[in-house]
């Protein structure tokens, strides 16, 4: 997969974050948002953002999933994504859902589907 | 069924008799005002709340 | 008694005593004011969050769909399509008049909603679908109503026609939020206004309205009766695009008539008062007469401007409000109240406090990257008074003190004051300068007119009566009022979180918060030999990221015109006026770009305590270094102590720090002149921070200046780091002075915090004054101050319903202490106090 | 090192940073993930100073005698 290739995924990735969490509305047991792995992106608000141990290759919804741990960039998902399969899915001990203070991307899950 | 022309909140238009503004008393936490929304004279306000006949 | 039964039995006196200035203000305003200061929802966000009450605005949405659906039958340029869509909005939306107002206008449909234009991007649209605060009541059903609004607009927004137009690479790294701020589009971002067109009562919108229509015809008669060649095809896009503009001044004109009606209506057939009969027929008149002609008294000129910014909010989400408020409206105010003696000093007080009212009520959504770097605002509304005139005579007014005094009744946090200092500023003005800084209102900021004239000459090539015109585009940056001159969109992605520079040298280029290869590849900084090698990292890495993101400003300049046309800022531009071009278009500008630099003196900083604990005292070695980085500090902490107390900081007068900073300015002075904008003028550099500080502290990781992922970042500009200024304050002007103001960037933020008891009195004003003669004397562009004492802050912190009203410095604008972040709040109580005299 | 508020024990790193209370100050602000307090620790021993409450700063005053930097 060339660079170039790759940002496409990325880009595919983080557009497609913008449907998939709202369209489905069912929340799975383990999600991305939950996991101590996952960083949330520096814009945050619409719920996209990145792993820590994954690459770009990566695909976690496929079956079995793909695992990328080699590539430069990481493995761009969101908050709502179902974790469920992946065997990198360590659980949070902290969520930090108080909105008013600044974002920090390792703990904080403010966004309302993550209020309950 | 009512219509907004007969509400005492529609203010008809100077241009056409079929447009008019809805002027309402709003009193909010911060402060009162009043608002405007355009709406046609023919709109039915059978389900509006703030509907009183003239 | 309660607190405020009690309040008001203390004297006006032993409040100022108390430097209760909030209180002061309360008892000593007008009733009217009082009211309406007291009618405002404040819009600005607490970190991440809007203030309880304030909801987002469907109305935008809802009526952009209809006329969307509407207009799929029309085959209509897309500008016309687009101008079509704002003036439905315009003609239908709801409009209100608040009790005693005699100013009228809001962005959005009600006094607590913030407007959302659902066309903008899908991001900000998921944004809202994920808000757990603003959805409106009944939540349950607007949840569903935002959620058709994001379906709706998936596909068909600004974000998905710009995107593909840009390099991928650059995109997605721009997306990732790490290094730049939000999208490179030219509804999104800081719009100036072409005032010398607009605002000196020469025109109005119907003359303008007139012009267009003669060059529609014309260009009509050109295409059908000329014999056709290559000469007469761009008549074509140049006939849409006036007769957009058409269609924006003309809703504009309708849209202000709707407030005349309103007002002429509630006037007669419900007000039972006589005095407010009165006003709101005034109001009336008013809106009858602008924006359609121009404005005949000071009450219609600024009913004028307001009208003209609040249109240009409705086409664009304007994160500022570039404005010279006592410049144009000044000759109203002297006929008014000097000449024909039809309003008292206080009632136009009255009226210009109001406008700062409806100013500060202005509320656009942000995507929380916006919200958490400018908290506590809707966007840095800082107005420019004083300066001198095109010909350089002071051109200060009695307006000017009547802003200043309005806005110490009023006590909002924004808009916000600059003064355009200069030796003819005369001592009246500069006493009520410092009385606004002395109650606590964090402005106005103090700028150097002819330094920042010449600066203008030096980096953009304005010429003196251009650049003399100069007002703040945003906190900052200086940029001219002119046909030519003026900036149409200032996009904020070229905001850089320069700390990145110094972070990326150690990691290479890797961005370990976004997971991605920000930055460019450079040599492992564990194998470096000398200081030379880190600052050649250094400057690839600054190159990498100045680079990326004016290449797609640029890139989004350039296609503006076509992907995101602005027909309103267009129709009230002479040069789009004349040309028929869109205003955003480069051929028609002068260029006056620049690069906000977030977060800059950490990389002085972090430099100087590489040499000097590195390479010169021999230490550490670049490997610990890198390794105690890597860890964040953690298990490091007696070596991080060794590089924050025993390496020169910046601001102590220690040329070993100050020269590195110099170098690294005048290596980006360098790359800034190679660097062209579309216009093909300069791109300097220009450091401050607003909150961005904040927003940006878990983004960047541990430095070699001591800080770890998640404190905070200096405070902005050039501002020493916080409690690391320790020699006092003319140490601080001196390091600062040893920056050329004029030809190594743009502007430099300077945050000052000095004692409120310490300056108080007659005594308090001939200190600041000599304190501003050192500063302009050392050729400094700006300095800003808060004058509130740590006892006030803390106790505003333990109380906040107290202390509602307090007022603070952040850095390029002020806010309520109570509206930021607590750890907003501990970082502007962390910055030294400076005593002088 | 333990949380004063509730009692919860775990190495340093086990309570999430926050952030400094002054930079050239061994003293950072962090928080406990069981009870939530935010407590300022010193870095250098490892050890919780005091919880920290809405207007208490940790840090005391800031640089220069008296809360005032003076020329020197």
């Amino acid at each position: 997969m060339s660079r170039r290739d790759e940002l496409r995924k990325v880009q595919a990735g983080r557009l497609s974050a913008q449907r998939a969490p709202k369209a489905t509305q069912v929340k799975a047991e383990k999600i991305c948002g939950l996991c101590s792995n996952y960083s949330e992106g520096a814009f945050s608000g619409e719920g996209a953002g990145s792993c820590r141990i994954l690459k770009v290759k990566s695909d976690i919804s496929a079956d079995p999933p793909k695992y990328d741990l080699e590539s430069t960039d990481g493995y761009q998902t969101m908050n709502l994504m179902d974790a469920g399969k992946c065997q990198y899915y360590e659980k949070m001990s902290f969520v930090d859902k108080d909105g008013t203070e600044c974002s920090d991307p390792r703990y904080r899950r403010s966004m309302r589907q993550m209020q309950d | 069924m009512a219509e907004c022309r007969e509400c005492k909140s529609f203010f008809v238009s100077e241009d056409s008799p079929e447009k008019g503004d809805c002027i309402q008393r709003v009193v909010d936490p911060r402060q009162a005002y009043y608002r405007s929304v355009p709406v046609n004279a023919d709109k039915s306000a059978s389900q509006c709340l703030n509907f009183i006949k003239k | 008694m309660t607190a405020e039964a009690a309040r008001n039995l203390e004297s006006v006196e032993d409040l100022e005593k108390k430097q209760q200035w909030w209180w002061v203000a309360e008892k000593t305003r007008s009733r009217r004011l009082d009211y309406l200061r007291k009618a405002i929802w404040k819009k600005g966000a607490i970190g991440g969050l809007y203030n309880p009450g304030v909801k987002v605005d469907l109305e935008f949405g809802l009526l952009a769909m209809e006329s969307w659906n509407a207009a799929q039958v029309l085959a209509d340029p897309k500008v016309i399509q687009f101008a079509k869509h704002l003036a439905h909005y315009l003609d239908n939306k709801t409009i209100f008049i608040t009790d005693h107002a005699q100013l009228v206008g809001y962005v959005g449909s009600l006094p607590h909603t913030v407007f959302w234009d659902p066309t903008m991007g899908e991001m900000l649209n998921e944004e809202i679908y994920n808000d757990s605060t603003a959805i409106p009541e009944p939540v349950e059903e607007s949840i569903k109503t935002v959620a058709e609004l994001c379906d709706f607009w998936a596909g068909k927004t600004m974000q998905s026609e710009i995107l593909p137009t840009f390099d991928i690479e650059d995109m997605m790294k721009v997306m990732s939020g790490a290094v730049g701020w939000g999208l490179p589009m030219s509804r999104t971002g800081y719009s100036g206004k072409d005032y010398e067109y607009l605002m000196t009562g020469k025109r109005a919108f119907q003359d303008i309205l007139d012009e267009l229509n003669q060059k529609i015809e014309e260009a009509d008669y050109r295409i059908h009766n000329e014999t056709p060649t290559p000469e007469i095809l761009d008549l074509y896009d140049k006939i849409d695009c006036w007769e957009a503009m058409t269609i924006m001044l003309e809703a504009g004109m309708r849209h202000a008539k709707r407030y005349a009606r309103l007002a002429r209506t509630l006037a007669e057939q419900f007000e039972a008062d006589s005095t407010r009969r009165e006003e709101l027929l005034l109001v009336a008149e008013t809106c009858e007469q602008v924006p359609a002609k121009p404005p005949r008294s000071l009450q219609e000129s600024l009913q004028y401007d307001l009208f003209i910014q609040l249109f240009s909010r409705t086409e664009a989400v304007e994160g500022a409000w570039p404005s010279r408020p006592d410049y144009y409206h000044g000759p109203y105010y002297q006929k008014d109240v000097n000449e024909k003696k039809r309003l008292t000093e206080q009632a136009a007080i009255d009226l210009v406090g109001e406008f700062l009212i409806r100013a500060a009520e202005v509320g656009q959504y942000k995507p929380r990257w916006t919200k958490e770097g400018l908290q506590g605002i809707d966007g840095t509304w800082v107005w420019t008074l004083g300066g001198v005139n095109k010909d350089g005579s002071d051109a200060c007014n009695d307006l000017t003190i009547a802003f200043m005094k309005a806005a110490r009744q009023v006590r909002v946090a924004n808009p916000t004051f600059a003064l355009r200092w200069h030796p003819e500023v005369r001592d009246e003005v500069m006493r009520e300068a410092f009385e606004c800084i002395r109650h606590g209102l964090g402005y106005p900021s103090i700028r150097n007119d002819p330094v920042l004239i010449e600066n203008a000459m030096f980096w953009h090539g304005h010429p003196v009566e251009e650049a003399r015109t100069w007002l703040h585009q945003a906190c900052m940056s200086p940029a001219p009022t002119t046909k030519h001159g003026f900036q149409p969109m200032r996009m904020a992605s070229a905001t850089a979180n320069c700390a990145k520079i110094i972070e990326y040298v150690f990691t290479r280029g890797f961005d370990k918060t976004v997971n991605m290869q920000m930055g460019a590849l450079t040599d492992d900084p564990r194998k470096f030999m000398d200081f030379e090698e880190v600052k050649t990292a250094w400057s690839a890495q600054m190159e990498s990221i100045f680079g990326l993101l004016v290449r797609v400003v640029n890139r989004g300049r350039a296609t503006a015109p076509k992907t995101c046309p602005r027909p309103y800022l267009s129709a009230i531009s002479e040069r789009s006026v004349e040309t028929g071009m869109d205003v955003c278009d480069p051929s028609l500008s002068r260029g006056n770009a620049w690069i906000t630099g977030f977060t800059w003196v950490e990389n002085a900083d972090s430099l100087a305590a590489v040499k000097k604990l590195v390479f010169d005292d021999k230490k550490y070695t670049m490997d610990q270094l890198c390794d105690a980085l890597e860890a964040d500090w953690e298990g490091h902490e007696a070596m991080r102590l060794d590089f924050v107390n025993n390496a020169p900081k910046w601001g102590n007068d220690d040329d070993y720090v100050d020269d590195i900073m110099v170098w690294c300015l005048r290596d980006v002075a360098r790359f800034s002149k190679e660097m062209k904008c579309p216009s093909g003028n300069n791109w300097p550099l220009l450091p401050e921070n607003v909150s961005g500080n904040i927003h940006y502290a878990n983004m960047v990781g541990a430095l070699p200046n001591g800080r770890r992922l998640g404190d905070a970042l200096y405070d902005g500009g050039i501002s020493p780091g916080p409690g690391l200024d320790k020699k006092g304050p003319t140490a601080v002007l001196k390091s600062c002075g040893k920056i050329n103001h004029v030809e190594d960037g743009r502007a430099f933020l300077l945050n000052q915090r000095l004692s409120p008891s310490q300056l108080a009195g007659e005594k308090g004003f001939t200190m600041w004054k000599a304190y501003l003669k050192t500063w302009a004397d050392l050729g400094l562009d700006h300095v800003q101050f808060n004058m509130v004492s740590d006892e006030t802050l803390r106790a505003a912190q333990s109380d906040p319903e107290k202390y509602q009203e307090v007022i603070v410095r952040v850095a390029g604008y002020s806010a309520h202490f109570v509206d930021i972040s607590r750890k907003t709040q501990d970082n502007i109580i962390q910055r030294t106090v400076q005593g002088i005299g | 090192m333990q949380c004063m508020e509730c009692g919860f024990e775990a190495p340093i790193s086990g309570y999430r940073y926050l952030y400094n209370a002054r930079i050239d100050a061994s003293v950072a602000m962090r928080q406990c993930p069981a009870c939530q307090a935010w407590l300022a620790v010193d870095q250098l021993n490892e050890k919780p100073l005091q919880a920290v409450g809405p207007g208490q700063a940790p840090w005391g005053k800031s640089a220069g005698i008296e809360n005032l930097a003076e020329d020197r």
